[in-house]
């Protein structure tokens, strides 16, 4: 069990019929990630992240190849709630006041009354948001929308986190707390996450394994083994190694984006 | 048990003193001294009640003898047990201004006629007189006719059907003089047909315990009709105690029972087989469309006013 | 007694026929969508008529399919007469008109809350008008032909058409109407391009319903006066005539044609509202 | 509350077109009408009257426009004819009265509220039916649809008599009838409410591997409610609209529809409108009991009204 | 007129009411933004840019205070089409396909059939667009419609841009490419720019002005004018000028967060 990859991709292809034609979402994306790996996905807008990540949740079925998630399908994974999901927009149920959203999901598991309150507190103290229990979604920011919809993906402590793009809407400060925040959490219960960024630094900073991808068809074109050690403050970026690994990143980047 | 002393009655329209005998019957014990515990269905626009008698919602049902022989026809095997009713009450109101004066007249002109099963005396009567009735120059242009006399009042027809007991009065009531008006009876032209009878459905007339209810249902029904033709201010009182609708007027009931008298006034609940046989006879004649298409068997029956009024 | 037994195997097995069908990997082939049905309806006839033999139901009651199919070719003449008077007569004219009165004035009254807010109200008295209670009055008004079961049509489908109009044309979300309002859009660009493609999955709610609606009143209406053809004639004369069989037999060309209609209608809203989640 | 002013002034608009319409509407009956008693009328025959518009007729004849309305069966009553008949039948009568229109109104009114209520339950369980289940999606919405193609009219009766025979009467079939009309609205408007999640939301909640009944409870549910309101208004108008249809072949008694029925049939139309407007009255009160539950209800969900 | 600045706050306040209390969205604010400055707001979620933007764009009427926009009021300045306005969320008409959203505006502007293909074709180029114009927003990703939304924005040339965080979903290298853009947009135009942003350095590198602001309540900590020159290569975020202003921002945002 601990010899096998937890997300183990072959040869996954995804189409999608348009009106005017298909598009190659993902095409022969292979990846293995381990137990505890903190992988990023970095790449062009319209690669395939979204869609790669939907895949492993099984929230989308690939048009042929093969995927596992803890020896499982996605389906039967998500069945046994194998994944907490971050959307790349908040998505929160405008009924529900923030509390209440990220009640849902302790609800649903059927977590107890006292649990639910004490977890909502810390999950919102986590982003930053308490005392915002009571508000409506349209009440907040777009910012605290996001982060509104990082604490409820906390809240309920699954084994794999998949995020898309969650600090996207987040100025640099809290960004680079919260990024502190889940290293901490990941390194605290080692976790598997599987994180979307636009942020070079971002996904340097944070990974384990680096996946880089490329738009039409989507696929992917490097994945890099990051070097740096799992005990990382905020000054590792000034480290050469940090900025050796960005500029890797930063050529693949730049090699995807060429190819448009 | 209450199955050997219940009885309810099915009408064929809405409390009116057209249907004073029963409701004085019930009102003044008749039943009950016979030991009856009889029920009245009212009747309304949307009631077929042979429909209800075949389904078993009633014992006993009015209807018009078109309709009913008619219903034979057509596999439902009701039978006339007594007929209160010995005249036609039904009629055609014209306006006199159109140039009708006779019955040739009605070619080219526009006539409601109440359909329901109650169409059947006016196609006979028509066809009788050789008038098509599929309109044109030569021919009468048919009108279903609602439930009021609205379309003479707005001339939208030059004749409706009216009863001689309602809506003949309703057009006087609406402030037209009798002299604006030509009419044509039913009873003097000939074709009429009998109305109101009383039916039950052939087979429970094996069930002498049917049999028997019946007998004192009609025993007291004639005489509730008797007490209300003797009556007709006491009836209409009547029948306006047990309208819930509260929509009706005491004048136009009493109106409505002085003419009613005058159409069971000469029966005494036994089916007359004369009429019985014009009735028929006026049905066969009824051209291309018969409502029945032989004469019918077993249709009517003796059995019970025999025992009732001996 | 074997017709029962029979009833109720065929009942049995058109369930789990659609169960398999339903589930099966062709269920989202379009043919599916008539063919489900279908079973299901096909099932329901014959269950009716096994129990109608198997019962001994009498035929004023309940006629069995197999004389109402009988009675329809026969009568096909006359029911295509009918079908004229009724549907496209009374029914269309009505629907096409109350559809564009209920239009006319939900966007003239949309112009300002003031009026909407009372045309509402209003609106929903009308609705609750019961055809029972103005088919009468119609029948006095515009006489006994088909113009007055227009009428009652147009009233009947007014609101439903109204209230789907307005509260369409309110269902944009803040940021559709504040980037109209960058562009300081005037109320015409706004309605035509916003509001009205917005309303859209609302409006042909509202034509939906309105759709079921048309023929009911149309034929509804024919109770209390009409010539001596038409849907609704034809019904109640052969009620009183106990002729059940021809009864249903326009029972079965008005749900055909209800049902064709309420199609179109979804066909169009389907391209039409291509982009709604629900069509998605 | 704040909607009051408006609509007093499109009441009042509509009164005021009402007003206008009695007199080229009544003008041909109160022109036969009076020339019976005497008084000279161009053209002076009912037949050449026929041939002129209602308007024409009385410019032609100005001194008759009074008389319009005033008439005992008039083709339109007059705004005030049709209220003094209701003041006279809902506050002069003794609420027990056979002409208290209070009366009837219970009497419509019951069997109103218990067919409301099957309806609502049946359109809502085959709405949950429908969403959860391929079979039901494919096989019972056209059903549904065609059941509702059928004239109620027709089939009315058939239902009355076959309760009647399993002893089943008073308020029951009425009810049924109403409920059948009022299922309908329910279903379409609840299939439409319990789909209308997005994309997102469903997604969520498939992260959660919720079954079905949670994501009903949670998501569907709750975002169906705006649509639920929208059609239990139109349901209880249908359901009242059932009834009122049921009363006639129940024996067209009492009730809101056995007056409009005998009014019409006793040359009594004022009577008829009368119990019209107090149905629609009834059935405007009932939707704005349950306006007032949707704003509650959605006020509580931190949905802002529309 | 040219002394005049074009947009002119003076003592802005506005507050919402929420169901538990109200909100202090913007508390005295005054800023002068004249014709031709490129003015970005930065600042922790929540507090009160997007609010602020909307005032100027006549979206929200502020509680008191005053403000003009080229001497008329916001609503006047609207009416006569003054501004481009990117949103914080993408929000494409959902039944017109990315072409006809951008086409949209032009319509509104009764601009002919060809100069509108001739735009829609340009700005899809200048947001990296091009093939998409007759897909549906549903069938882009995230970053693909927020790039349609800014193309939208460009399309017709109002003098004043209102840009809500456009870059916030979109990777570093095409965010370098269309702050590019947008730079040469800016100077060849003369436009008023006032963008939103997270990014510490992409608001040093556009801006002749940058507005810092701090939340609860939301208020204005620092006007930083830049001194950087009006032509500016990539390589000048090396520059020691650029990293001070950089400081200078990063120092007054840390401050907002103290706060909290
Ligand atoms: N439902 C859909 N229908 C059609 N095409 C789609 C659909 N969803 C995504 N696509 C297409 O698939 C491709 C990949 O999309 P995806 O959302 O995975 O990109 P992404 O890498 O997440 O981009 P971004 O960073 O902008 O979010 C894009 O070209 C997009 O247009
Ligand atoms: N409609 C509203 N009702 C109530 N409060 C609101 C509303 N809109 C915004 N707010 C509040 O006003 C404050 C400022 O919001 P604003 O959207 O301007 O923030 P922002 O600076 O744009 O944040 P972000 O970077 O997260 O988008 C926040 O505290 C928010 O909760
Ligand atoms: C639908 C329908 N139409 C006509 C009649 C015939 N009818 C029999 S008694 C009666 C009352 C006359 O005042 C009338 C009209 C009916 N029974 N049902
Ligand atoms: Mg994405
Ligand atoms: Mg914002």
């Amino acid at each position: 069990m601990t010899q096998e990859p937890t997300i183990d991709a072959k040869g996954l292809h995804l189409t999608f019929e348009t009106n005017d034609g298909p598009v190659h979402a993902l095409q022969d994306v292979n990846l293995e990630i381990n137990k505890g790996d903190f992988v990023s996905f970095i790449g062009p807008s319209g690669c395939g992240k979204t869609t790669f990540l939907r895949c492993i949740a099984g929230l989308e079925t690939p048009t042929s190849g093969h995927i596992s998630v803890n020896g499982l399908t996605p389906d039967e994974a998500r069945r046994v709630r194998a994944y907490g999901y971050v959307f790349q927009a908040a998505g929160l149920y405008p009924w529900r006041t923030i509390g209440g959203n990220i009640r849902l999901p302790l609800e649903i598991m059927g977590f107890s009354k006292f649990e639910m309150s004490q977890r909502v507190e810390r999950v919102l103290e986590l982003v930053d948001l308490t005392g915002f229990d009571k508000k409506f979604p349209w009440q907040l920011s777009g910012g605290m929308q996001q982060r509104a919809s990082i604490a409820r993906a906390l809240a309920f402590d699954a084994d794999i986190l998949l995020m898309d793009e969650p600090f996207g809407a987040l100025d640099e400060i809290v960004r680079d707390h919260l990024n502190e925040q889940l290293l901490q959490l990941w390194a605290r219960t080692e976790k598997t996450i599987g994180f979307v960024t636009h942020s070079i630094p971002e996904a340097v900073y944070l990974s384990t394994k680096i996946v880089v991808m490329s738009p039409r068809p989507g696929r992917i074109t490097d994945v890099i083994d990051s070097s740096l050690p799992k005990e990382r403050p905020l000054d590792i970026r000034d480290s050469p190694e940090f900025i050796s690994i960005a500029q890797r990143v930063r050529d693949g980047l730049r090699a995807g984006h060429a190819h448009v | 048990d209450g199955h050997a002393n219940s009885v309810s009655l099915q009408l064929q329209w809405v409390t009116q003193a057209q249907f004073a005998g029963y409701y004085v019957a019930l009102d003044k014990g008749f039943y009950e001294a016979e030991g009856l515990d009889v029920t009245i269905l009212a009747g309304g626009p949307d009631i077929a009640p042979p429909q209800v008698l075949a389904g078993g919602g009633a014992d006993a049902m009015l209807n018009w003898m078109p309709s009913a022989l008619s219903a034979r026809e057509k596999g439902l095997p009701v039978v006339n047990i007594a007929q209160p009713f010995k005249r036609s009450g039904l009629m055609l109101t014209c306006w006199k201004d159109t140039g009708i004066t006779k019955v040739e007249d009605f070619r080219g002109k526009t006539i409601g006629v109440w359909f329901f099963g109650n169409e059947y005396p006016f196609l006979s009567w028509m066809s009788q007189v050789g008038i098509p009735t599929e309109g044109g120059a030569d021919g009468v242009t048919v009108l279903k006719q609602g439930f009021n006399v609205d379309p003479l009042l707005n001339r939208e027809a030059d004749c409706i059907s009216t009863m001689t007991y309602n809506e003949y009065g309703q057009v006087i009531d609406a402030g037209v003089n009798p002299d604006e008006l030509v009419t044509f009876q039913y009873e003097e032209q000939g074709v009429a047909t009998l109305e109101d009878g009383i039916y039950v459905l052939e087979e429970n007339l094996n069930d002498p315990v049917f049999v028997d209810k019946m007998v004192r249902f009609v025993r007291a029904s004639m005489e509730g009709w008797k007490y209300a033709e003797a009556n007709a201010e006491e009836a209409a009182g009547i029948i306006l105690d047990n309208d819930d609708t509260g929509a009706q007027n005491e004048a136009a009931q009493i109106r409505m029972m002085g003419e009613i008298a005058k159409l069971t006034a000469g029966s005494n609940g036994a089916l007359d087989v004369a009429d019985f046989d014009r009735t028929v006879a006026t049905l066969l004649s009824g051209g291309s469309d018969p409502v029945i298409s032989a004469v019918p068997e077993g249709a009517w029956t003796h059995k019970i006013t025999d025992l009732a009024l001996k | 007694m074997m017709y029962v037994i029979a009833g109720f195997a065929i009942w049995g097995l058109g369930w789990l026929l659609n169960l398999y069908l339903a589930n099966s990997k062709w269920s989202d082939y379009r043919a599916m969508n008539i063919a489900v049905p279908l079973i299901f309806g096909l099932t329901v006839l014959l269950v009716w008529e096994c129990f109608v033999i198997g019962f001994d139901v009498n035929p004023v009651f309940l006629p069995r399919p197999s004389d109402i199919v009988l009675r329809m070719a026969i009568e096909m003449p006359r029911l295509w007469a009918d079908f004229v008077q009724t549907i496209v007569k009374g029914a269309l004219t009505g629907y096409i008109l109350g559809g564009l009165a209920a239009f006319a004035i939900a966007v003239l009254a949309d112009r300002s809350e003031f009026l909407t807010s009372g045309v509402l109200p209003v609106g929903s008295f009308m609705a609750a008008l019961p055809i029972v209670g103005i088919a009468p009055i119609f029948v006095k008004w515009f006489g006994s032909d088909w113009e007055s079961k227009a009428a009652v049509v147009a009233v009947m489908v007014f609101f439903p058409i109204l209230v789907n109009v307005v509260a369409g044309m309110r269902d944009t979300t803040s940021m559709q109407r504040d980037l109209m309002r960058t562009y300081g859009a005037g109320y015409w660009p706004t309605l035509l391009k916003l509001r009205l493609p917005a309303a859209m999955p609302f409006i042909f709610n509202g034509l939906k319903v309105a759709t079921t609606l048309s023929l009911i009143g149309a034929i509804v209406a024919e109770f209390f006066g009409s010539p001596t053809v038409g849907m609704g004639f034809r019904i109640s004369t052969s009620f009183g005539q106990l002729a059940l069989d021809m009864v249903w037999a326009e029972i079965v060309i008005a749900a055909i044609a209800g049902t064709a209609f309420y199609g179109i209608v979804t066909l169009i809203e389907k391209g039409v509202t291509f982009w709604h989640p629900s069509q998605r | 509350m704040k909607s009051i002013l408006p609509v007093l002034t499109i009441i009042a608009a509509v009164l005021f077109i009402w007003t206008l319409a009695v007199v080229p509407m009544n003008m041909h009956l109160t022109a036969d009408q009076a020339q019976r008693s005497g008084a000279i009328v161009t053209p002076d025959t009912p037949v050449a009257r026929k041939e002129t518009n209602g308007i024409v007729l009385a410019l032609k004849n100005p001194h008759l426009i009074a008389l319009t309305y005033v008439g005992k069966r008039p083709n339109l009553p007059s705004p005030h004819q049709v209220g003094l008949e209701m003041f006279d039948t809902i506050f002069g009568k003794k609420i027990t009265s056979k002409r208290s229109l209070v009366y009837h109104g219970w009497i419509t009114l019951a069997p109103t509220l218990l067919g409301f209520a099957i309806g609502t339950l049946l359109g809502v369980l085959l709405a949950v039916g429908i969403v959860f289940s391929r079979v039901m999606d494919k096989s019972v919405m056209p059903w549904a649809i065609v059941s509702q193609t059928i004239p109620i009219l027709a089939l009315a009766p058939m239902i009355i008599v076959v309760l009647g025979a399993a002893g089943i009467h008073g308020v029951l079939p009425k009810s049924v009838i109403a409920a059948y009309l009022s299922f309908f609205p329910v279903v379409v408007g609840m299939v439409k409410g319990l789909r209308s999640p997005d994309h997102m939301q469903l997604d969520l909640l498939r992260t959660y591997s919720t079954n079905n009944v949670q994501s009903f409870w949670k998501l569907r549910l709750p975002s169906s409610t705006p649509y639920l309101f929208a059609s239990l208004k139109i349901g209880i108008s249908a359901s009242l609209i059932g009834t009122i249809v049921a009363e006639l072949p129940t024996g067209a008694k009492a009730g809101f529809g056995a007056r409009m029925l005998v009014g019409d049939q006793y040359g009594q139309p004022i009577l008829s409108w009368a119990a019209l407007f107090a149905a629609a009255l009834t059935a405007a009160a009932l939707v704005g009991i349950i306006s007032l539950v949707e704003r509650g209800a959605l006020r509580k969900m931190g949905m802002k009204p529309a």
